[in-house]
């Protein structure tokens, strides 16, 4: 079948320019307090593009709604992206996100519940937390009869970590068919190819051998992935007791060319040349705008680097 | 419920979980494969689709409580000490209170009367690897009665919570309508000379101690420090002013827990001389509990030796 | 290819007589002190009676030489039948079994190191953890172009941790083909059955996707085990750079008709009458002897029971 | 190796690896995923095949590098100090401490100045989760200098060893040639008023804040107490006798960790008042280091002001 937007039932454009848009913010938010993790974040456009742009179930007015969809970010650091989506489709103010990783800010720089309790399921930063968490909650709102589903990302070093193969094992045990798992697949971590560091492949079967529904695609391709967000694997209608993982296939530092698939990205906070050249490359985003720059620039100090 | 001859202090928590999973349909359970060991097989039996056995898994266990509780359930996980607050340090402190979600972690086999299972078991620094996490409140129940209240009013209690829950079959020292309230040390003797401050199965030793003294004329007041954090200020600073010194008794090492937690307070609002009776800073072994307290120093007899180096070190009134 | 004792070169009468052996051990060692966990241990019976009887290159006189073969019991529950095993082939006392768990004992209720340091290569107890350190004694090993091996046992329930999974991939990619990890394969665990609490099918899979070679045999088949052990899978030569599993499909309780395939006894200790019924069940072993009792049964106080 | 100028702590420990890497055959290094920032990269680049790369799995990183101890390797395992003391809590109990295993923990992101990573990656428990397992030493270094003494050190120490390495660029405090023996504490600065117990980074507000009070004619004695596990008892006990009052200071949680080992000291051996400065049992955030500093109170002002309350409060002599 061929895929178009159409067959979709998604303004594709609209996801797009939001990616665009995401990607803008990622650079100016972490080039505006000089550190942060652009890398993973660029990558993850797409994913929450789509997530707040058309997936999950959630209006900014109804956040204590039992049904609504959750969404559990385990892999912290790309946080740039998430509070970015948020902002785009009004659950934050646009200029908050100049507060980023700053002192007194809401927006830690992994995300912390307390301090945005209806938008922060659950804090993440330590790699492996979240996606235990989201099994709680899939948990609670299978007890509860809710209709409400939870999506949990996580990054591809991160599933070395031992409590995700736990928490693999916990979702099909408890048949958590109301769970989605997307896995940032970009074969990077900080200190290089994942396969060089601790291989991970081949990751489908090893999903598979642990009892999930596991479809792979292009984390970028927006139609592609939004039907694995959406829709059955095979054509199959979508599995009621079995979680479903979605390895999608990103490009660490995606849009900007001199990040792309550069493992330094990861962490690194470019300079403001940097940031200008990647802010070129990644181009306006159509029918959203940049968050207002900070009234008092000088707070922002410095000049870039590693952490 | 109500115990009156000598129990396992766990008892107390397997029989208030019953009565909690009728009154309020948020309480649910979780395990990793010890349910019966924790007793949490008579809620099991009796909700099951509230209880939710996690496997050998202990981090991803405290990991789902917390998405449990994030999504507005209450619940206890259960395991062994160790479990909980070594294996699973990072979730309880990450997802469970930095979230300050309201998950209740309930243990047996912390201290060393685990018995034969040795040292890797003994969980002697479960308070201390606890009372370090922001916002997390420690209960450690001094017999089956205490055990009980102290789970109902967890459960009441909106947070993250400890709550340490002694192996063996111990004394019944408090009367179930006992007044229970979280942070507030009850004296279970009364006298100005000394101060023996206890948490856990070690409060009857404190009692059996304190009637020692009593033969010799000494006065020597008794507290049941049920909740190690928050520490009742007051009860331990009264005591300092109006005793002079102290002594501290618990089935964990002498780092970290309540000895440290009432060397802290004093040195900063009132010094006086204080003992620490606990594990010296080594490890556990197996062997028959009462073995262990004794080659350990955690007797009665030590913790009358204790008082009695407290007292020759208090300043001439 | 027929399976003989010729073919694997070992005295197969000898090693059932040993198992038998350190199953009547087992539970006069448990039953005297009235308290442990028969059932793995009498599960693994073959597989200590065959490591310790066999296929390990150790010596009790040379504790020290650099080419000795490892074990690393990282199921530490089940160290009655790893004593048994050691007092059996020179490497303790016999009557020190007499101490098992108790005070001042340095056969603890879980083997600790310090106190046999060149017996117990390292301290297991609390499930996931031995097997890490197998792995990095494997590492030290091929650093320092050793010719020994490192076997290492653990519980399939004990695989629900995710340390397990963790050093799964290390093993893999470090490539420690000198390593060989046994999984007594009973199905049981304390509170039920695998696959009912964190099922675990299909293990082969699993460890196939994480790199390893796997064979799944009999665990009470002592030629079909010694193979697995010792043989390369399928004909080929043993490889060189992948560690290797073996699933040793056991029964929990094996050999004591009323404990087999109960989880209940996982943990419980026998009735002085119930021991006696054991050791009926299990018959004398020729060429063996039964430790001499204690000196002073008193010492022996308790009735059996859980825990 | 010599630092003249500020310079990161973990600089020191990259340093004196690469000239262990020459020395001692045994010396690996492990990592999990952040050899960079614990400075192991120089270490991974000349001796690759001694280096092993993990991969972000901490607990087996620990458990792997015991393995490699009991093998005879000193391993030093590297990672952030929340993932290595708590995250990796149980293999560093089991199979490090109560193995009496040689390996090496050394971290850096111990304390708040991570800066914006925020809370979950601010260690501020690491001292007291090492400090309460029995056998474990506990050295945090107060300069790059120190860092490089003592990693030295540290390798030629036989048993369980925690080395907390500071993340920012710090003052030189200490000279290449100023004596290190671990637990042997350094006297910076002489004085009989009071005495400022600090370590790590906290040892240059300490100077600071005795060369204030000086002005105001007040002699503080400093004490570098760069071994946290086992403390320097005869220095504290000196001070305590000799100064009436001691101030801690220290980038960590007040609960657990070197003031609360000072309290637990003087509270059993010669009780004065203990002004603890560290964090106040809460949660970091983001933020630049001296505003998290400032915001938490953990600056020269905060360690004067302390400094005046336990003066105080000392007794008339
Ligand atoms: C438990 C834990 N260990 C280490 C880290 C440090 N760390 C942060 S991100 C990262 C790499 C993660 O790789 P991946 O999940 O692939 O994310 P990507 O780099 O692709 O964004 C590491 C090691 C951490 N945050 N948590
Ligand atoms: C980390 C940890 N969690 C829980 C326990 C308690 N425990 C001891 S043995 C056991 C069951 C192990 O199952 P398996 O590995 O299959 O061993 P078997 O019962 O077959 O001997 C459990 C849960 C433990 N020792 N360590
Ligand atoms: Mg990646
Ligand atoms: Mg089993």
């Amino acid at each position: 079948m061929v895929q178009t937007a159409e067959s979709v039932k998604l303004d594709i454009d609209h996801i797009k320019e939001m990616a665009t848009q995401i990607r803008r913010d990622v650079i100016r938010m972490i080039a505006g307090v000089g550190s942060g993790h652009p890398g993973g974040a660029l990558g993850a456009a797409e994913i929450f593009a789509l997530l707040y742009g058309g997936v999950l179930r959630v209006d900014p007015r109804k956040l204590k709604d039992p049904h609504r969809d959750r969404f559990v970010l385990s892999n912290g650091h790309i946080c740039a992206a998430f509070y970015s989506a948020l902002s785009l489709k009004g659950f934050l103010p646009r200029e908050e996100l100049n507060t980023f990783r700053r002192i007194n800010s809401r927006l830690q720089g992994h995300p912390a519940r307390v301090k945005l309790p209806d938008l922060v399921e659950t804090s993440s930063g330590p790699l492996g937390q979240g996606f235990s968490v989201a099994n709680g909650i899939a948990l609670a709102l299978k007890l509860d009869g809710s209709r409400g589903r939870v999506y949990s990302l996580v990054g591809d070093g991160e599933i070395q970590e031992g409590q995700v193969w736990e928490a693999l094992m916990t979702a099909a045990q408890h048949r958590l068919g109301n769970l989605t798992l997307i896995v940032s697949y970009n074969g990077l971590q900080i200190d290089g190819e994942v396969r060089k560091i601790k291989n991970l492949m081949p990751l489908k079967a090893k999903f598979e051998s642990f009892g999930w529904e596991c479809v792979e695609t292009d984390g970028h391709d927006v139609v592609a992935l939004y039907q694995a967000l959406t829709e059955p694997a095979g054509g199959n209608p979508m599995s009621t007791d079995k979680p479903r993982a979605i390895l999608a296939h990103t490009v660490m530092g995606k849009g900007v060319p001199f990040m792309e698939n550069k493992a330094v990205w990861h962490g690194t906070c470019p300079t403001p040349a940097q940031a200008e050249e990647a802010l070129l490359a990644i181009g306006k985003a159509k029918g959203f705008e940049d968050y207002p720059a900070l009234s008092n620039p000088d707070l922002s100090t410095r000049k870039g680097g590693k952490r | 419920m109500i115990f009156e001859k000598p129990a396992p202090i766990r008892d107390g928590f397997g029989n208030a979980l019953l009565e909690l999973g009728e009154k309020d349909p948020r309480v649910v359970v979780l395990t990793a494969d010890l349910s019966e060991a924790i007793r949490v097989h008579w809620f099991a039996e009796k909700f099951p689709h509230r209880f939710f056995q996690m496997g050998i898994a202990e981090s991803d266990m405290v990991g789902t409580a917390a998405g449990l509780a994030v999504a507005g359930k209450i619940p206890f996980v259960t395991t062994f000490a160790a479990f909980a607050t070594s294996l699973a340090n990072t979730p309880v402190r990450v997802s469970v209170a930095y979230n300050q979600a309201n998950v209740k972690i309930a243990t047996s086999h912390g201290g060393v009367c685990v018995g034969g299972d040795g040292a890797t078991h003994q969980s002697i620094e479960d308070i201390a690897l606890m009372r370090v996490l922001p916002g997390m409140t420690i209960v450690v129940p001094c017999d089956a009665n205490e055990a009980y209240r102290a789970t109902l009013a967890a459960a009441e209690y909106e947070g993250p919570l400890y709550l340490r829950l002694g192996r063996i079959a111990t004394p019944i020292l408090t009367k179930a309508h006992t007044p229970f309230k979280i942070g507030k040390a009850q004296v279970l003797a009364q006298g100005n000379d000394l101060a023996i401050i206890a948490c856990g199965a070690m409060v009857g030793f404190a009692l059996e101690a304190a009637q020692l003294l009593d033969k010799k004329g000494l006065r020597v007041r008794v507290i049941n420090m049920h909740t190690v954090k928050p520490l009742d200020h007051s009860a331990v600073l009264k005591a300092a002013q109006e005793c002079g010194a102290l002594v501290t008794m618990e089935e964990h090492s002498i780092i970290g827990g309540l000895g440290s937690a009432v060397t802290e307070l004093v040195a900063e609002k009132y010094p006086v001389p204080v003992e620490r009776v606990g594990i010296r800073d080594v490890f556990g072994e197996s062997g028959e509990p009462h073995e262990i307290l004794e080659k350990y120093g955690l007797t009665t007899k030590d913790l009358v030796k204790a008082c009695k180096r407290a007292l020759k070190r208090k300043e001439p009134k």
